[in-house]
This record gives C-alpha cells, sequence and structure tokens, in this order.
C-alpha cells in the first residue's frame, strides 16, 4: 500500500516561487461521488432551484388559502384544458430531450439531432401557448401592474369612484358620444345591448346615493364574471361592455383578483423565465455533435429541463385546478 | 524577553473579563442600568434577566479566566524544550461539555415559557381601554367615548398623550396605518411591532402612578428618532375626571374627521 | 460549459445504458394518464364535487406521483447511488418546513385582521352580490 | 460520502503529463482570470475597498450617534442644505448602507469568496476550482452590485434606507421614505447579484471539495477551513434562493405595484397605497429564513480558518476533530429552523415564537462545543504569539462575548426588553466584527506569504492587533449596557426621551474608540501593502503547519502543484511523539521511519 516513490520536494529550492509555471502536473484525485462533474454541479443548482421554487410557491400557497377570496379560474380568464395541453406539451419535450440522450449515447448523432429540435420545438410551443394565454389576460384588463391593471376587489365606493374616473376622461367623453350617435344598424346586438346598459350605469354612478348593490351591478354591467364552464380565452361568451367596446378600459371587479394576477405573473414568469433558459441551452447544444462525447451535456441540460417541468407539474393544478 | 511578550498578551486576554464584570458592576451605580420597572410582569422579565446575566456571566468568566490562564501557562517560552501535548480529544470531556449546557438551556428554555406567555399569550378577558393607531411620525390614541364602546363616532382621539389607570390591567389594541412601527414602553418592559393591517392586542399593568417615554423601536423612516408619546399612569378617579376632562375639550372643538377616523368608523 | 471535465474523471458510470425506449414511452403515458386523472375532479362521476379539499388533496397526490416519475426514470434517479437521498430529503424536508411555518402568520392572517383592511378586503359576500347584480340588474332586462 | 482511507497508487506515467501553457495576457491573467488564486486575490482586494468604505460610514453613523446635529467634520461640507448637518433621513441612509456594505460586500464575500477560493483548492491538493470559467463568472457579478450599491448613493432619494432588512411597506413605498425610490431598486437589484455570485461560488465549491481532493484525502482528513467552507456552501446554496425570490417578489411590489408584503388599504402619507392583499410578515419570514442562515455563513469560516491557525500555532492536534466537524454540520442544520427568533415582537404568533425560541437555545450547543474545544487545543500546547494567533486567540474570547450576549436575545421575555436596542448591535458587532473580523485579520496574517510569497511585518501586525482589540471593546462592551438601558437601534437622535438623555458621554466615548479603531486600519493598510513588495521572502512552510496548501510553491504557480499530492493523515499532526520534528505534513510517508527521515530532511 506504501508508495514512497512518489518524490515530494519539500525544499527551499522553489522559495522564490514564481519559477514553476511550467511544472504544471496533471492530477489525480481521490475517488468521491460516481458522479461526473458537470452532473453534480448540475444536482446542486437544482436543489438551489427547488429552494427558489419552494419560496415562491411556498408563498402562493400561504396567500392564496389565507386570502378570504380567491377567483375561479373563469373569473379570470383561466382555461383549464389550455393548461393542460401545456402540460403535454411539456411532457412530450421531457421524453424527446431523454430519447436525443439514449440516441447520443448510442451514437446515432442524426436521430438524437431530431430528437434535440423537437425538444427546441415543444418548447417554444410551450412558450407560444403562455404568451396567448397572457395575451388573454391583458386583453381584459388583468395585469398585475398598477398603471395598467384594472382590477377592483369590490364593488364599493372606490370602485364607483374609479369608473366615474374613467368616464370622466377627455378621450373617452369623445368615445361615448360617438358610441351614443352611432345609428343601430351599425352595432351589433351585444352593442346595442351594451350601449343601453353604457347609458343606464352613467345614470346610476351620476346619483350620489349608490349601494353596494349598484355598484355590483355597474360591475356586472362592465364585465360580468363568467359562469363556470364558459372557459376563458378570447372573450364570446362574456357580453360586458367592456366586452363590445374593448377601447373603453373601464374598471372591473374581480374580488381577490389583484393577489391572483400577482402570484399567477410571478409563478408562470419564473416559469417562463426557466423555459426560456432551456431553450437557449438547447439552441446552443445544437451547434455540437450529439454523440457520446457530449451525452454528458445533454444530460445535463436534460436535468435542468426535467426539473423545469416538475415545477410545472406542481404549478399546473395549484393555478389551474383549485 | 520572550516570556514577557506571553505575560503582556496573556494579562490583555485576563483584561477582557476583568473589565468586563467591572463595566457591568459600575453601569448600575452610573445609572446606565435597566430603568425603573414600573410593571407587574416587569419583575418576572428583569428577573430572568439576572438568571440569565448570572448564567452567561459564569460561563463568561470561567472561559475567558481558562483562555487566559491556558495562554499564560503553555507559552512557548515558558515550555523550555517540552513539547506539546499530543492529545486528540477526548470522548468522555466532549459529553459531558455538551450535556451540561444542553441541560442548562433546556431548562433556561422551558423555565421561561411562563413570563413570555404572560406577557405575550395569556390575553386578559375584557374589552379594549385603548386603541393605538401608529402612523409617521405620532401615535394616534382612540378612548371609547361615553359609550364605552370602541368605534363608535363619539370616541375620543387624541395623539401621543396616552393616559391609563393604575393598578387595573388594560389592553392595548395596536394598529399602524402605513408602515411598521414599534410600541416601546422601557419602564413597562413592553414592545411590540404595530403591523399595518393587524390589530395586535397588548396588555399589562402599571404599578405606579407617574409619566414614562413612549419610543418607537421600529425603523419607521427618517423621522423615527421623533416618534416619541408620553404614558402617563394615573389613579381611577383622576383617570376618569381626565377623560371627562378631554371630552369636553374635543366636543367644544369638533375635530374634524381625520382619515383614521373615516375609516375605522366606516 | 465545463473546462476541465473530461469525461475520464471519475465519472464511467453512465456509459451503460438504462431505460431504453419502451420504458420511456410507458412513462410517458402514465404521466398522461395521470395529467387526465387530475381532471376526474371535475367530472359528473367525482362524489366529493362539495369539498374542494379532497379534490386537491386528490390533485396534489397526482401531482406528487407525476413528480415522482419524472425524477425517477426521466432524471435517471432511480438508477443512481445513494448521493440522490443526501441531496433531494433535505432540500424537501426544508421546502416543507418553510411552508409550514408560513401558515400561522400568511396563511391565517385573516385571525388578526383590522378593521381598515377588511373594509378593503374582498369577501365570499362580494361574489355573492355579484352574481346577484348578474341575474337581478336592469341590464339582465336589457338582454 | 465514501471514504476511502487506503491512498490508491498514483499513476506516474500520467502524473508527468504536461497541460498545454495558454497563451497569458495582462488581462486573462490579472482581470479576466480563471486561476482561483487570482480570483480570490480579486475577491480580497475589492472585499478590503469596501470594508474601508463600510467603516468610514461606521464613524458617520457614529458621529451622530454621538453628537446629533453637530456639523460633520470634513464630509459635511457635502450637505449643504442643512449647513453641514446630516438629515435625519441621511442617517437611516448611512447604517443601512453600513450593513448592507459590510455584509454583502466585506464579510460574505471576504470568507467565501478571497479565502474560500484562495484556500479550497490548495488546501485538498486541487489544480484549481472544478469549473474556473463559473468561478470567473462568480467574480464578475459582483461588480454589478458593487455598481449598485455604489450609484444608489448618487440617485435621487438616496441610497435605500429601510435599514439592511429592508422591511416592507417601509421599503416598498416610495411614500414613505425618500430612500424607497431608485435607492431601493438598486439594493435589491445589488442583492441579487451578490446571490447569484454566492450561487455559483458555491454549487463549485462543493462540487470541487467532493470530486477533486488529493489521492488519501478522504472527507475527515480535510482541514476545518475546508469543512467549514464546504457546510457554509451548503447553507448558501439552499437558503439564498429564497431570499431571491423574496427579493424579486419585493421588486414587484416595488414596481409593478403587486401586493406581496402591504395589506389591504394601506394608507402612507395620506394616500392609498395600492391594492395590497398581502402581508408584511411574509418578507420577514423569507428575509430571515436567509438571513439567519447567512449569520453563520458569516461565521463558520473563520471558525474554520481560527481553528487551523490555532493549532499552527499551539503545536498540537485540533481538539475534537469530530466533534468540531459534526458541530459545524449542527450549527448549519440548526441554522435553518430559528429564523423566527428575530422576530419575536414582530407580530408572528406567540406559539411560533416559543417553538423558535427552543430550537435557539439549542442552536447555542454546537457552538458551545466548539469553544470548549478550542480551549482544549490551546490547553498543553506550545504557544507561540504571532500577529496572527493573537487573533484568533482573540476571535475565541470575543466569540464568547458575542455568542452569550446571544442567549439573552433567545430568551423570549427578555427579547421583549431588549430587541431593537443597543444590546443587540453590541451582540452582533461582537460576533461580526469582533468575531469574524478578527478571524479574517488572523488568516491574512496567516496566509499572506502563501498568497504574495512574503510575510507581512510582525511588529506593526502586533501593534495592529492591540489597537484594533482595545478600541473594539471599548467601542462595542460599552453597547451591552446601553442596551440594557433600552437605548434603540436606528434612531438619529435619542437624546431628547427623558428615558436617554444622560447617555450622550457615553456614546461620546464609543465614538472616540471607533476613531481610534479605524485609525489603527492605517497601520494593517500600510503593513499590507509594503509587504508586499518589502515583506521578508516566505519559504513554502514558513509557519511548519500540516495542511497541503504549505508544501506548494509561495505563491504557487498555475496549476498550484509541481508534484502530485498524496495524503497520508489528518491535518493536525502536530508534536507527534517519536517524531523529531514536531510537525507532520499530510503527505509526509506513512510509516514511523520514513516520516522521521523525511521529518529530519526539512
Ligand atoms: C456571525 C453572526 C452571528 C452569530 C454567530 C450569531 C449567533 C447567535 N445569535 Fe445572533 N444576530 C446576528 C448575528 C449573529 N448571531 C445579527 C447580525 C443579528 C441582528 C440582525 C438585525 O436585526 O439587524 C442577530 C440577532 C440575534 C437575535 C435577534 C435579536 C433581536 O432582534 O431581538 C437573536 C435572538 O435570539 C440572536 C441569537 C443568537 C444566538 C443564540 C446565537 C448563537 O449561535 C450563539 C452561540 C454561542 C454561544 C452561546 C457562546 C459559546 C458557548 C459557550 C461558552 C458554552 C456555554 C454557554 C451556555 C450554557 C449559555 N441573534
Ligand atoms: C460585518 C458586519 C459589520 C461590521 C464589520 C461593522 C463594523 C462597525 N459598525 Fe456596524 N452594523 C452592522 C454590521 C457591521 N458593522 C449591521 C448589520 C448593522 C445594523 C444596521 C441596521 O440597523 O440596519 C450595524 C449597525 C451599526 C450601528 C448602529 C446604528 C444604529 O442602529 O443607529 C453602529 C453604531 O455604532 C455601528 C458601528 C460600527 C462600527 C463603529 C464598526 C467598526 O468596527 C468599523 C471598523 C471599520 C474598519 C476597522 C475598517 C477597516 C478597514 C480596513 C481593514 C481596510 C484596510 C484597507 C486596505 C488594506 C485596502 N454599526
Ligand atoms: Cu415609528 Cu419608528
Ligand atoms: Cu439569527
Amino acid at each position: 500500500m506504501s508508495s514512497p516513490a512518489i518524490s515530494i520536494p519539500h525544499d527551499a529550492g522553489h522559495a522564490d516561487g514564481h519559477d514553476d509555471h511550467h511544472g504544471h502536473v496533471h492530477l489525480q484525485y481521490q475517488p468521491g461521488l460516481p458522479l461526473s462533474r458537470g452532473k453534480l454541479i448540475m444536482w446542486l443548482f437544482l436543489s438551489t432551484e427547488i429552494m427558489f421554487f419552494a419560496a415562491l410557491l411556498g408563498s402562493y400557497i400561504v396567500l392564496r388559502f389565507g386570502a378570504a377570496i380567491w377567483p375561479k379560474p373563469h373569473h379570470v380568464h383561466l382555461s383549464e384544458p389550455i393548461g393542460a395541453f401545456n402540460t403535454f406539451v411539456l411532457i412530450c419535450s421531457s421524453v424527446t430531450v431523454v430519447l436525443a440522450l439514449e440516441a447520443a449515447k448510442s451514437n446515432k448523432t442524426g436521430l438524437a439531432k431530431i430528437w434535440m429540435v423537437a425538444t427546441f420545438v415543444l418548447g417554444g410551443l410551450f412558450l407560444g401557448v403562455k404568451a396567448y394565454e397572457y395575451q388573454a389576460k391583458f386583453s381584459h384588463g388583468i395585469y398585475p401592474v398598477a398603471p395598467h391593471s384594472r382590477i377592483y376587489e369590490r364593488p364599493d365606493l372606490y370602485y364607483g369612484s374609479a369608473v366615474r374616473a374613467r368616464l370622466g376622461e377627455s378621450a373617452i367623453i369623445e368615445r361615448l358620444k360617438e358610441i351614443d350617435e352611432m345609428p343601430a344598424e351599425s352595432l351589433s346586438a351585444e352593442q346595442r345591448a351594451a350601449r343601453t346598459s353604457l347609458q343606464q350605469i352613467r345614470t346610476m354612478l351620476g346619483d350620489p346615493n349608490q349601494q353596494a348593490f349598484e355598484m355590483a351591478v355597474v360591475a356586472d354591467q362592465i364585465a360580468p364574471l363568467p359562469a363556470e364552464g364558459a372557459g376563458g380565452h378570447g372573450g364570446g361568451h362574456a357580453h360586458g361592455i367592456n366586452d363590445a367596446f374593448p377601447e373603453l378600459q373601464l374598471p372591473i371587479v374581480i374580488p381577490g383578483g389583484n393577489m391572483w394576477a400577482s402570484t399567477y405573473f410571478l409563478l408562470t414568469g419564473f416559469h417562463a423565465v426557466h423555459v426560456v433558459v432551456g431553450l437557449i441551452v438547447f439552441a446552443v447544444l445544437l451547434g455540437y455533435t450529439l454523440g457520446p462525447k457530449n451525452a454528458g451535456m445533454i444530460e445535463n441540460a436534460g436535468l435542468y429541463w426535467h426539473f423545469v417541468d416538475l415545477v410545472w407539474i406542481f404549478l399546473f393544478p395549484l393555478l389551474y385546478l383549485f | 524577553m520572550k516570556r514577557a511578550a506571553g505575560i503582556f498578551w496573556a494579562l490583555l486576554f485576563l483584561a477582557v473579563p476583568v473589565l468586563g464584570v467591572a463595566t457591568f458592576a459600575v453601569a448600575p451605580s452610573i445609572d446606565v442600568w435597566l430603568p425603573e420597572d414600573v410593571s407587574e410582569h416587569g419583575r418576572e422579565i428583569d428577573s430572568l434577566f439576572y438568571f440569565i446575566l448570572a448564567l452567561t456571566g459564569v460561563v463568561f468568566i470561567a472561559t475567558e479566566v481558562l483562555l487566559f490562564w491556558f495562554i499564560w501557562k503553555y507559552d512557548a517560552a515558558a515550555r523550555g524544550e517540552e513539547k506539546a501535548t499530543y492529545i486528540h480529544g477526548s470522548h468522555t470531556l466532549e459529553v459531558v461539555w455538551t450535556i451540561i449546557p444542553a441541560a442548562t438551556l433546556l431548562f433556561l428554555a422551558i423555565y421561561q415559557m411562563n413570563a413570555w406567555a404572560n406577557v405575550k399569550m395569556r390575553r386578559p378577558d375584557m374589552p379594549p381601554t385603548v386603541e393605538v393607531i401608529a402612523r409617521q411620525f405620532e401615535w394616534r390614541l382612540r378612548y371609547p367615548g361615553r359609550d364605552g364602546e370602541l368605534g363608535t363616532p363619539d370616541d375620543l382621539h387624541l395623539v401621543n398623550d396616552l393616559h391609563l389607570p393604575v393598578d387595573e390591567d388594560v389592553l392595548v389594541q395596536l394598529k399602524s396605518m402605513d408602515v411598521l412601527h414599534s410600541f416601546f414602553l422601557p419602564n413597562l418592559r413592553i414592545k411590540q411591532d404595530a403591523v399595518p393591517g393587524m390589530k395586535i392586542p397588548v396588555w399589562f399593568k402599571g404599578t405606579e402612578t407617574g409619566s414614562h417615554d413612549i419610543v418607537c423601536a421600529e425603523l419607521c423612516g427618517w423621522g423615527h428618532y421623533k416618534m416619541k408619546g408620553r404614558i402617563t399612569f394615573v389613579t381611577r378617579p383622576e383617570f376618569n375626571a381626565w377623560l371627562e376632562r378631554k371630552y369636553a375639550e374635543q366636543e367644544a372643538t369638533q375635530p374634524v374627521e381625520d382619515v383614521t377616523g373615516t375609516l375605522v368608523t366606516n | 460549459m465545463s473546462d476541465h471535465a473530461a469525461p475520464h474523471d471519475s465519472a464511467g458510470h453512465e456509459e451503460h445504458s438504462h431505460g431504453g425506449l419502451g420504458k420511456y414511452i410507458a412513462v410517458f403515458a402514465a404521466l398522461c394518464f395521470l395529467t387526465t386523472m387530475s381532471f376526474f375532479t371535475y367530472s359528473e362521476a367525482w362524489p366529493w364535487r362539495d369539498q374542494p379539499q379532497v379534490g386537491w388533496a386528490f390533485m396534489m397526490a397526482v401531482s406528487c406521483t407525476k413528480a415522482m416519475l419524472v425524477v425517477l426514470f426521466f432524471m435517471h434517479v432511480w438508477w443512481e447511488a445513494n448521493w440522490k437521498y443526501v441531496l433531494t430529503i433535505p432540500a424537501a424536508m426544508m421546502a416543507l418546513f418553510l411552508v409550514i411555518m408560513l401558515i400561522p402568520d400568511i396563511g391565517m392572517r385573516n385571525r388578526m385582521v383590522s378593521q381598515e383592511r377588511a373594509l378593503h378586503m374582498a369577501r365570499p359576500a362580494d361574489l355573492l352580490l355579484l352574481e346577484e347584480a348578474g341575474t337581478a340588474g336592469p341590464a339582465a332586462e336589457a338582454h | 460520502m465514501s471514504t476511502v482511507t487506503a491512498p490508491p497508487t498514483v499513476d506516474h506515467a500520467s502524473a508527468q503529463v504536461r497541460k498545454p501553457h495558454p497563451v497569458a495576457t495582462f488581462l486573462s491573467t490579472y482581470v479576466f482570470s480563471k486561476d482561483h488564486k487570482v480570483i480570490g486575490l480579486q475577491f480580497l482586494f475589492s472585499t478590503l475597498l469596501w470594508f474601508l468604505i463600510g467603516g468610514l460610514l461606521a464613524l458617520a453613523v457614529r458621529w451622530q450617534v454621538a453628537w446629533p446635529w453637530s456639523d460633520v467634520p470634513v464630509v459635511g461640507k457635502l450637505f449643504a442644505q442643512q449647513g453641514g448637518q446630516m438629515s435625519p433621513e441621511f442617517y437611516t441612509m448611512l447604517f443601512t448602507m453600513h450593513a448592507t456594505v459590510m455584509i454583502f460586500l466585506v464579510i460574505i464575500p471576504i470568507l467565501a469568496g478571497a479565502f474560500g477560493n484562495f484556500l479550497i483548492p490548495l488546501m485538498i491538493g486541487a489544480d484549481d476550482m472544478a469549473f474556473p470559467t463559473l468561478n470567473m463568472l462568480s467574480y464578475w457579478f459582483m461588480w454589478p452590485a458593487f455598481i449598485a450599491f455604489g450609484a444608489s448613493f448618487f440617485v435621487e432619494g438616496g441610497a435605500a434606507s429601510g435599514g439592511w432588512t429592508s422591511y416592507p411597506p417601509l421599503s416598498t413605498n416610495i411614500a414613505a421614505s425618500p430612500g424607497s425610490g431608485w435607492g431601493q431598486t438598486l439594493w435589491l437589484i445589488g442583492l441579487t447579484f451578490v446571490g447569484v455570485s454566492s450561487m455559483l461560488g458555491s454549487v463549485n465549491y462543493m462540487t470541487t471539495i467532493i470530486l477533486m481532493r488529493a489521492p488519501g484525502m478522504t472527507m475527515f482528513r480535510l482541514p476545518m477551513t475546508i469543512w467549514a467552507m464546504f457546510i457554509t456552501a451548503v447553507l448558501q446554496a439552499f437558503a439564498l434562493p429564497v431570499l431571491t425570490a423574496a427579493g424579486f417578489m419585493q421588486l414587484a411590489d416595488r414596481m409593478f405595484a403587486t401586493g406581496f408584503f402591504s395589506p389591504e388599504g394601506n394608507i402612507v402619507n395620506n394616500a392609498i397605497a395600492g391594492p395590497g392583499g398581502g402581508q408584511p410578515l411574509l418578507w420577514q419570514h423569507l428575509f430571515w429564513f436567509y438571513s439567519h442562515p447567512a449569520v453563520y455563513i458569516m461565521i463558520l469560516p473563520a471558525m474554520g480558518m481560527v481553528s487551523d491557525i490555532l493549532t499552527c500555532f499551539a503545536r498540537k492536534p485540533l481538539f475534537g476533530y469530530r466533534p468540531m466537524v459534526y458541530s459545524i454540520a449542527g450549527i448549519a442544520g440548526l441554522g435553518f429552523i430559528v429564523w423566527g427568533h428575530h422576530m419575536f415582537m414582530s407580530g408572528m404568533n406567540p406559539a411560533l415564537g416559543i417553538t423558535f425560541m427552543v430550537s435557539t437555545m439549542m442552536i447555542a450547543l454546537p457552538s458551545a462545543v466548539k469553544t470548549f474545544n478550542w480551549l482544549g487545543t490551546v490547553w498543553g500546547g506550545r504557544i507561540q504569539f504571532t500577529t496572527s494567533m493573537l487573533f484568533a486567540l482573540s476571535f475565541v474570547s470575543m466569540f464568547i462575548i458575542g455568542g452569550l450576549s446571544g442567549i439573552f436575545m433567545a430568551a423570549t421575555p427578555v427579547d421583549i426588553f431588549i430587541h431593537d436596542t443597543y444590546f443587540i448591535v453590541a451582540h452582533f458587532h461582537y460576533v461580526l466584527f469582533a468575531g469574524t473580523a478578527m478571524g479574517v485579520w488572523a488568516a491574512i496574517y496567516f496566509w499572506y506569504p502563501k498568497m504574495f510569497g512574503r510575510t507581512m511585518n510582525e511588529f506593526w501586525g502586533k501593534v495592529h492587533f492591540f489597537l484594533t482589540f482595545i478600541f473594539l471593546n471599548g467601542t462595542f462592551f460599552t453597547m451591552h449596557i446601553l442596551g440594557a438601558v433600552g437605548f434603540p437601534r436606528r434612531l438619529a437622535d435619542a437624546y431628547h426621551y427623558e428615558t436617554f438623555h444622560h447617555l450622550q458621554p457615553m456614546n461620546a466615548f464609543m465614538t472616540y474608540c471607533a476613531i481610534g479603531m479605524v485609525a489603527s486600519q492605517i497601520i494593517f493598510a500600510i503593513n499590507f501593502f509594503w509587504s508586499m513588495f518589502y515583506g521578508p521572502v516566505a519559504s513554502r512552510n514558513p509557519w511548519n503547519a500540516n495542511g497541503l496548501e504549505w508544501t506548494a510553491p509561495s505563491p504557487p504557480g498555475h496549476g498550484n502543484f509541481d508534484y502530485q499530492p498524496v495524503v497520508y493523515r489528518g491535518p493536525y499532526e502536530y508534536s507527534v511523539p517519536g517524531v523529531e520534528k514536531d510537525h507532520l505534513m499530510q503527505t509526509d510517508p506513512p510509516n514511523a521511519e520514513a516520516a522521521a527521515a523525511a521529518a529530519a530532511s526539512h
């Protein structure tokens, strides 16, 4: 067991130290874990990611279940089937990435590249669907952002004055005048109905002694909370004033809607950022020959990608189905 | 010469426990010490403070003196040719110095729970005596009006001048309008953050008449340092008379409803 | 990515392939099946429609199973040595502990709510009000 | 973890293979270097510079506390509007940035960044970190933070002024405080970059320590420094992401008016502040979930380095090596479940307070084990009073004070009185400055020869030690008794309170000491730079220590080792009986004769 043959130069000949720039020995190491460096650091990185999402998801869970009220998915135009479709897309991409790895390991570089491209495309598809979903929220004034958000929590006096203030903006006044003067034939049936309710709420808001119920009526005229099963995307089902005349952008009431928007965009936003990073990694990988030599890289990229999938597996029921 | 250096450094380390203990010994006599306690539960907290002071004091003196002694004794210059002791540790010692502190700390943990529960958990069953609403940078006070109920239009509104009856349980309902503040009564050993959105009960019992500082102990912005109030304990009859006087003043001046007022009375 | 991680450093373990196409397809099918199972709570056949908690628990169980499958097979943890426990169990425990400790203060924050806050807070009553307005408001006659 | 005890035989052929040497330019050698030693020194220089800035900020803080509203000397001219005085909002900014700089730009990066980088590969026998590029990035990610924190002093409203804890809603609402505008945003951005840097560093360190130990260097032959760095890296990896997530949420609250941390119907400066819906305590929980482990991130590496230095200059094996390792792990594990002790008065559920109190009491145990083992290490030694040793001894002495004051605060009823008073300020300056910073100085004096190939001047080192030691105790010990009066922290002027107005002379005394303390650092700075060029040239092993780093040249060249190190024993074989020399290096061959021979030969 002894290996006395190793010579250990302990001495002062080298004391000034600058001499050995070229004495770079290739060092041997004690066996540690049965893992490559890349894989180990990737796993360690993923455990930091676990904590990152634990903080975000944990905050969401306590904020949500502690809230007095939380909007149902259809209140906020969230569509379960679309979410489910995106889940499916991510699962597929997880499969394609393992298949790319298997192919690379058995030196089928062409096949590996095909699977990798498929993964990339699926990831892109996921983002596309996500963008479409975001658009559906934005178009209804559901933003996490104060300057754009049109969400009010309750049909109360604050809400009433917000609507009044919006209707009082000069651009809106002009537009209202135009709407009032439009010939009935040029409007759809829905728009005609909306025009009537618009006139009604204007008289209602003029009355100083409004009750909470009247404010609720105003809110319902502007953007009725869609009934369950209505699905969420795009509109068509709902027929509030905001749907008939989107340019008015009147304030809306979604009880619990603000915190919902905050957490929804926070969680899906950070997940989407992770997807984007994954896509960049895949794009870089596509520049390599995907053979056994680079299988380690594919595996690590895959580990990351599966983790992103994993986060979505929890996000989907928590955000869409609960 | 070498030995002299060792002695010098050893004595420097001895100065730590010596001056440390001296500081704590002298502090009360120069009035840099716990402020006068005028509360019922304060005694319990103070005695806990002294207990921990004694406990940590013993540990402090023991460890620092040992350190000094080792530095003094095991100075290379003092040991001549003798080698250092070759020892890798002692299992028995490890067990001893794990178990003893563990037992001490566990005892301390259990021993103090009662005091904690008295101040923060065993809320007296009574309506709030007064509501304290912190805001940048003042303490707004709301006493129940003549109807004896908080949250009605005849509530008495005051700022920074808290009067309370002595020798009675009082329940303060603590709120904040804007940011975090902390309701600190040094002489009553009371401290509680005021959190916007929450109403937090604080209870205590003053044992002496007199007037003391209310300090804000949580950073709340540039004016944090001047968010000062006064708490005054008076006897019950005096308290009633004071309340009466204040009602009369309020009715005479008809204060404009402030933001707090409108919100709370809603 | 790696500057030094030449393939010969202490790796060598993951050369042999496990899994194989069949296994991955099976896992894929299971994942798809489980995803649709989440929707089972929406169906008529689901007996606990008025107790959402049961449905939530069911969906979380489904999610955990799915996560398990992904970790074990796609991330190859099934085939790994014991380090997998060292890494995953503490992280999972800590994450859980964090969430549990958040429950009393944030999860149950409305226990200590002040009136000022309650005033601005949406409540179930608001939802009822809106629904009522939807059926009884003047516009109900309009369309 | 596998613990192979038999050193594997080394393949000689491959040991001689030389790597092609990359072309070295100035930029690639000193600026964008991937060499862990250069990166370590980059961290060291940057953090020392910030240390100076943090120290000057502290002086300004002390000035105001001692003589509120009096003209500030030298820099007073900058506050033209106030006629030379500082304004109260400027004061809040001062201590916020003092703490931020000290914690995020000095102590954490000097421990993990400077010493972690420099020492880990050298002490485990590796040629570099596992991922040198990542390592380089971890340094360069500090720069956006340097810039963000530095720039925040000059933006409108000034730098962040919500305290280093940045409790919302104060920090999320610009109407609440001028510093909660751009200053706070930059603060959060800076914090995120520091976080990314630490995260990159910590995963890299863990990988390096697990996979790149020299043959024979089993986990239980690692020096304490490496154990401490390893566990610190674990702490960072698990705790930091939570702060990063919370930071993003605060950023969202500020920029997008989400309401994670503010309640509904909050009224700041007579205006309704955003829709709310959240809870201020959520931030506190998330923040302390990181920041309590962070205080151990800020002391464990110092503990490790001090253990190595104590053994070396006591010429004695470390007392209780395994208990020392387990207690570090214990501190780290318990460190995750005690964060609530910062929130006893915060409105947190008092029942939670009890659980956190019990766990906090328990965390004193591993610290007790460490303290007693250090005493055991010094006992029976042959103490050499080098500057480094003096700093290491004072670390032990001072940590005891800081730790014991922690017990007062862990006791919830006592904390009711002393929370947010100078008692707390005393506590954390004893552990952070009197503890960690003393440990850092011990480490600088100890490893300086390895870093620069020369030794620092011992005489002036001792003068530096003596003055720092005296002044620091003068400044910080007094804070305990101020705290006993209830003297509140973060107050620009407390003397208008009846309870506190007699404390001004005491504060003036502390400020004089603080001035002395900062002035003493001039000696250090001169010694530090002077020795780099004119200090006595150091041999490979100037202190006759045992670690692998001492078998490499001083300073080590690219790739660190000019031979293949093989480890045969633990790191603390000092004064082995029957061996002529009083120390056996980790690389000395195993059998007694060979050992004796090797020992005799150098
Ligand atoms: C390096 C940093 C560091 C370290 C190591 C510690 C260590 C400890 N800290 Fe400290 N702490 C801080 C940095 C640190 N702290 C900071 C920065 C703050 C303030 C943050 C802010 O608000 O701005 C703070 C605040 C703080 C608080 C909150 C106070 C308040 O705001 O009200 C508490 C409360 O429990 C606490 C407790 C402890 C305890 C119990 C330990 C223990 O780990 C100490 C253990 C050590 C010993 C006990 C000494 C050695 C042991 C013996 C000699 C054995 C025998 C002992 C006994 C039997 C008692 N700390
Ligand atoms: C690591 C952390 C650290 C360090 C080292 C220090 C160091 C010092 N601190 Fe600080 N402090 C904090 C962390 C730290 N502090 C924190 C977290 C707070 C709480 C803030 C809050 O409430 O939010 C605080 C708050 C705080 C306060 C309370 C303010 C208040 O609440 O109102 C005070 C008051 O006296 C103070 C004073 C000092 C002093 C005099 C020093 C001195 O020790 C400083 C001495 C400085 C030096 C000695 C610099 C030396 C320079 C070099 C060595 C460089 C040499 C250069 C080269 C070689 C290039 N600090
Ligand atoms: Cu109010 Cu500080
Ligand atoms: Cu702590």
